[in-house]
């Protein structure tokens, strides 16, 4: 039981799940599961409660209880003392205090990564100020790598997202050259398959490989179908760089996509298996959301953010190269407009980077939601200044098979020059060497299209 | 005059998406950048169009036993965007219709939702169904009552389902409109349909629309889907489609344009 | 009348006014005034039409009488025809491409701005994407010069803001202290006196003039209060650096703040009078804000943006050192949220910016709009990378003699560290040189506070 | 333990402005983040407040020939922040009431308006009467009867004037809550109060509130403003506060701070 006195008003909040979801900043999705604050003087006063709280009490009280959910066990099992030492007698305020302060620098927080629990994580996401989760983020360096090196300071990487709403081929490829041309897709070209066919995923990894390969480009190529698809294309001997899998942060939620973590595990070494990673092994790429485990009935009365922090808990476990928010894909029941979507895409990048994982974010709104691409634009660029890993390139910003607006390739090279972020080094050398764009800090696309001249030229013929 | 066109635009024509958009500076061309502003003004409205059930279930009627139009338990457009609690269940009068609906405990209940777009419904639905027929009839399916639900989700095909004792069910229902497709239908097929399934349950055949898979192509998948789960008695991530991909899936994409 | 067909539905707009109206984003002092677009296709719709339109177009139909307005008198007669030639031919559309283009660079701006009416900046605001309102924003350099050098690139500045409710003396100047130590103040030292007391107006602008020039300060000071009364203190010997007063884009709107264009003519001319400027004579400070002219019933049936765009062009009429546009601050019958605010604030900078304004812009919400700090967050964000002149700097961001709530000298240091922008150069060395703040790029505070130590020790001993 | 405490701090009681606040890095201590969240939820509450307008005009009426209790044509919380036109003007039952109230033709008629702020005039607004009465005594001005309007802005006070054919309208009312000060009352005075007059006719006095301006202060300041309005015929930006300023307003802050 915590407890808050504000203007003379008592606010109680019942066990820590209720703590945590009255102190996050107003959502729809909270407000569906019934765990919201009702009045902002009551979310203030269970900020204040929170922010007293030692972190410490995470440690002892779950959220999600430890006999009924792996997740959990993962987490208080992984738990790592020694790393969480430093903050160990802090309350979550304090936490707070810490990451603001200049002692809190990149290699301060690398260290203390393993030994945060993800609800230590949300709990102080949710007593940040916007500009908090943009300034402590930046902080956090996270470098992963297959065949380039994500995340470096400074860098901004893109997925190639090259969606077609039947896998054609040639749809498929005309897409990946576009992206190119623009200098996209050096986080990974990856596409959503629109069926979940292995013979039709197998086509998928193999046009991708070859063009990788053919062209010598320093990145990696990833076809999202399910991670059990993923699995029998693998053994099918299709070319899997990374292979993929939604995930959430509650065993129910991880059920209801049908995988567990030992899926995830077995998923993974299936990759490995195959050694394709020239600069490291880095396999997985993982996405996620808030409010997947509300529309899986799977919640357990905590808030989405929450879950959200656990869901990363699961991915940091795997090692991955990529950790994907798709913050506002779901729709309004989960996050209802613009401001909604900003907040969760900056918590969630924070939480993601504190916990040490290499956070990108597809910056999306659906039509059904209350949010337009200024809000998107917005969202870039606080991102941008935050230190996101990467986010979506999708030709005009239209996904035509998942039916939702992203960033596009042109929305990136906006960020480049806004915040003077450049692409993985590996990636902008090659961007150079092909003629593609030139290194010079402008990311102007060089007309005559470089390696990819006789492409060009074809399609003009065509035209 | 100070828009770079792409020298690529001749590679539109293999796809929907929008590539080969062309750039003022690294930006959107102002043209480019308000039609896409025309297009999502469309696509909200579209979101909010609303399905004539009946006009539906007049058309559909001859090939089903019965025909049921239900509501789930979202009452309007506002409560459906921010409830999918309430368009999972069905209301109160639905349940007892659909309680008496004859015949029970069918091979297959096909279920029609406006779900997101009612335009997918209206535009796709009678096609997808026309070319399921032959299937339904090749195989002997049994089919139930026909359901056209308002303000449904997916999961609302469950309860549709346990009423009628379906083996299984059938949900076609409107996916939630793109920029450039308002339209799509997908198909969510569920085995042992009954109340409290999650989506691993299920199986999935989506873009069903002009310029997405083609009606043919998704009753053939969803045929397959529909006789392997009722042989198997399973649906969801243990049943795969394993029909041949289409042909233009297959590759050769990057050796056609030169890539 | 104007037109275009959407999706077969043919929408018609019956002047450039209804047109300019129907094409803005949405807000709700438009709605209010009863002349925004009803649905987001005809929104759509105008913009379409407004992209298609001449820019020649906007120097023959007005949208506010010539006859009953100074304002379009000083817009028309003033028009520099040579500077407009370049684009002269060009439709709003194809202008807005031009601006994105690498030809629009800062120079081809900045001689450009004169041939600019500000109808035209407003039209193609309006077709503009957050983003675009930032890349070009940033392309244009407007530097203006009193005692330091304002609008420099890469640099921010900010107003000290040491407003107190009863103008106290002792008050006023505690916050004075707590600016400049936490390195507020560049773009001006500036108070909102509580009264309009010509007295008591001098008595501040005494006080800030005697820590300016002991501590030699490159800075300037204002106290704004009307007009008229700066002219009265001027006369009384009043030591006054710059001539503030609120203005709008119609000439009713400024009749209904007391104030014409003769008015501001006779101000400026007292402030060039006095000769205290040390490197330059920009001696004029106009603040703004969406929604006043509405307010006054003298909006003429125009939008409030393309009216607010117009107040810039009685601003760079009386070459001001700043203007800023106090985008949140009237409240949520003109700006309703900090979607609407952001968009605001955006489009007022771009407007001045291509208009050859050092635009600075008070980043404020008051607690009756729905908007809180983390909008301000994302639009200082947002301003700092379309590189803002100049923001205000508030103690602990709550003004609590004019109840709102806006930038703190915190958040300038944040916009400072997340996005590497350093003060006006001249105040940069004062910093180090005083020993309040190393000229490092941290932007962290000298604990020992320099030359003002012994300002702290005596603080100290009070405590 | 890692915010920096800033030394100065003795300095807080010389304003209510919050300075001094130390940091964490460059930002913000937690403790005053949150504090100003607190404060921030609880000015929100202040805008919602109502004002009691019976139990103020028993309190007031004493003072005044008669008393009115009048409302806005913006008939409700959400509507006048939305629509300050309709704040402007009285409803159709409160029109009619005061064209029958008497006695017309007064020097002063008071109004008092909830405005932004109902806590601002409980606190303030009897407090600046009483110090305001003995002026009226002393200047011999006859006084209208007194309104009391829901939901108003300041020009309500116009159409009040207007239909009591008083010489002028002070109207007493709710500034926006701060964040720090939830209760500031502000005083405008228009000469010849009608319909459609612009601020420019009008004074100010502002900032009424205990930490604020006293409440004598303030009625001297008005008091001098209405009879230079009533001597010169003439409210607004010719009319200026030529009283004298506070001392503490005077001089000597730097020096007095050692800066
Ligand atoms: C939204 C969405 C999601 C959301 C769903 C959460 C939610 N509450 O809405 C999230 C992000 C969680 C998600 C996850 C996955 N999805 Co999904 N999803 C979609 C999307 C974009 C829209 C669906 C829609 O509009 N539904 C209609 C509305 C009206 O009904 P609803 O009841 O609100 O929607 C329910 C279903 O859509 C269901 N659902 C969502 N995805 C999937 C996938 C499968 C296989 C099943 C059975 C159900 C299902 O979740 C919703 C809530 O119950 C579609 C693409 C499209 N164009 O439709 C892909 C799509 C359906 N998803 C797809 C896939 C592959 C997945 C994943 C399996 C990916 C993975 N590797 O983990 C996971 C797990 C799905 C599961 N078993 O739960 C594929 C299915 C391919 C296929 N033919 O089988 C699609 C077609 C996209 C694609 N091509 O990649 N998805
Ligand atoms: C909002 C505001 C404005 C807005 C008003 C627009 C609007 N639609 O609301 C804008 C930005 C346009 C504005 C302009 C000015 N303002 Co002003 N404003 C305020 C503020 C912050 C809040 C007012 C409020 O809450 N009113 C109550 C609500 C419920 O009623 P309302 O009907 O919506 O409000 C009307 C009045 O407030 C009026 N108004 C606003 N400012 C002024 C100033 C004067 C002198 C008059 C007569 C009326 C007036 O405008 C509103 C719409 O008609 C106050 C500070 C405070 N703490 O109150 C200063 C304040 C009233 N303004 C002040 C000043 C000096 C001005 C200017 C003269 C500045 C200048 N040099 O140009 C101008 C011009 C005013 C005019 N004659 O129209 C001073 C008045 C000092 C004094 N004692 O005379 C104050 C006290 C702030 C200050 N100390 O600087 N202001």
């Amino acid at each position: 039981m915590f407890s808050h006195t504000l203007a003379g008003q008592r606010h109680a909040f019942q066990d820590l799940a209720t703590l945590l979801a009255r102190a996050t900043p107003l959502r729809s999705g909270d407000c569906l599961a019934g765990v919201a604050a009702g009045t902002d003087a009551e979310r203030a006063a269970a900020q204040l409660a929170l922010a007293d709280l030692p972190l410490k009490h995470f440690l002892t009280e779950v959220v999600v209880p430890y006999e009924d959910d792996e997740v959990t066990r993962l987490i208080i099992d992984g738990h790592d003392a020694a790393a969480f030492a430093p903050v160990s007698s802090m309350t979550v305020g304090q936490f707070r205090d810490w990451l603001l302060s200049d002692a809190a620098d990149g290699q301060a927080l690398a260290a203390l990564a393993p030994g945060l629990a993800p609800e230590m994580a949300a709990a102080v996401s949710k007593i940040c100020r916007a500009q908090d989760l943009v300034l402590i983020a930046r902080k956090a360096e996270v470098t992963t790598r297959f065949r380039n090196t994500i995340g470096l300071r400074g860098r901004l990487s893109t997925r190639l997202q090259p969606n077609h709403p039947t896998d054609d081929a040639i749809g498929v490829a005309a897409a990946v050259l576009d992206g190119l041309l623009y200098g996209s897709g050096d986080a990974v070209i990856g596409v959503n398959p629109a069926t979940d066919n292995v013979a039709a995923v197998g086509a998928l990894l193999r046009l991708l490989d070859d063009v990788i390969h053919r062209h010598e480009i320093p990145t990696q190529s990833c076809v999202l179908a399910h991670l059990t698809t993923t699995i029998a294309a693998i053994e099918a001997g299709a070319p899997v760089d990374l292979a993929f899998q939604s995930i959430a942060g509650t065993e129910g939620t991880n059920a209801s996509f049908g995988v567990s973590l030992a899926t995830l595990r077995e998923g993974r070494e299936a990759a490995l298996s195959l050694d394709r990673g020239k600069l490291g092994d880095n396999v997985m790429y993982f996405e996620t959301g808030q409010g997947s485990c509300l529309s899986a009935g799977a919640h357990h009365g905590v808030d989405q953010q929450t879950l959200e922090a656990r869901a990363y808990a699961v991915a940091r476990a795997f090692e991955p190269l990529l950790v994907n928010t798709v913050v506002g894909f779901i729709g309004p029941e989960y996050l209802y407009d613009g401001k909604q979507i900003i907040r969760a895409g900056l918590e969630d990048h924070f939480c993601g980077k504190l916990l040490g994982l290499p956070m990108g974010c597809d910056i999306c709104h659906t039509n059904h939601a209350e949010a337009d691409m200024d809000d998107m634009d917005v969202l870039l660029t606080m991102l941008g200044a935050a230190g996101v890993a990467f986010v979506m390139g999708i030709p005009g910003s239209d996904d035509v098979m998942l039916n939702y607006q992203s960033t596009s390739f042109h929305d990136a090279l906006y960020a480049r020059r806004a915040l003077g972020l450049r692409p993985a080094p590996e990636f902008e050398a090659w961007l150079e060497a092909s003629g593609v764009m030139a290194a010079d800090g402008r990311f102007t696309p060089l007309e005559g299209g470089g390696r990819f001249a006789g492409a060009l030229a074809r399609a003009g013929a065509a035209a | 005059m100070s828009v770079v066109v792409d020298r690529w635009s001749g590679l539109r024509r293999h796809t929907p998406a929008r590539i080969a958009l062309g750039r003022a500076g690294v930006s959107l061309p102002t043209s480019e950048a308000l039609a896409f502003r025309a297009a999502h003004a469309a696509a909200r409205t579209a979101v909010h169009a609303a399905l004539d059930a009946d006009a539906l279930g007049a058309t559909l009627g001859a090939m089903f036993p019965a025909v049921a139009v239900l509501a789930s338990r979202a009452e309007d457009r506002p409560t459906y965007l921010r409830r999918p609690d309430l368009g999972r269940r069905l209301d109160d009068a639905s349940r007892e219709g659909l309680a008496l609906a004859e015949p029970k405990g069918a091979d297959v209940a096909v279920a029609i939702c406006d779900g997101l777009s009612a335009l997918a419904v209206e535009r796709n639905a009678a096609r997808f169904l026309a070319a399921f027929a032959p299937h339904v009839a090749r195989h002997g399916w049994r089919l139930a009552p026909l359901g056209i639900a308002l303000q449904g989700r997916v999961a609302l095909g469950d309860e549709i389902g346990e009423l009628l004792r379906a083996r299984l069910t059938l949900m076609l229902i409107g996916e939630r409109p793109g920029l450039s497709s308002p339209d799509s239908l997908g198909v969510y097929l569920t085995h042992g349909p009954r109340v409290g399934l999650t989506d691993a349950a299920r199986n999935c055949v989506s873009n069903i629309r002009d310029g997405g898979l083609a009606h043919g192509e998704a009753a053939h998948r969803a045929a397959y889907l529909c006789a392997e789960a009722l042989r198997r008695g399973l649906s969801g991530v243990a049943l795969k489609d394993e029909t041949a991909p289409a042909p233009a899936a297959l590759g050769g994409g990057a050796a056609a344009i030169g890539l």
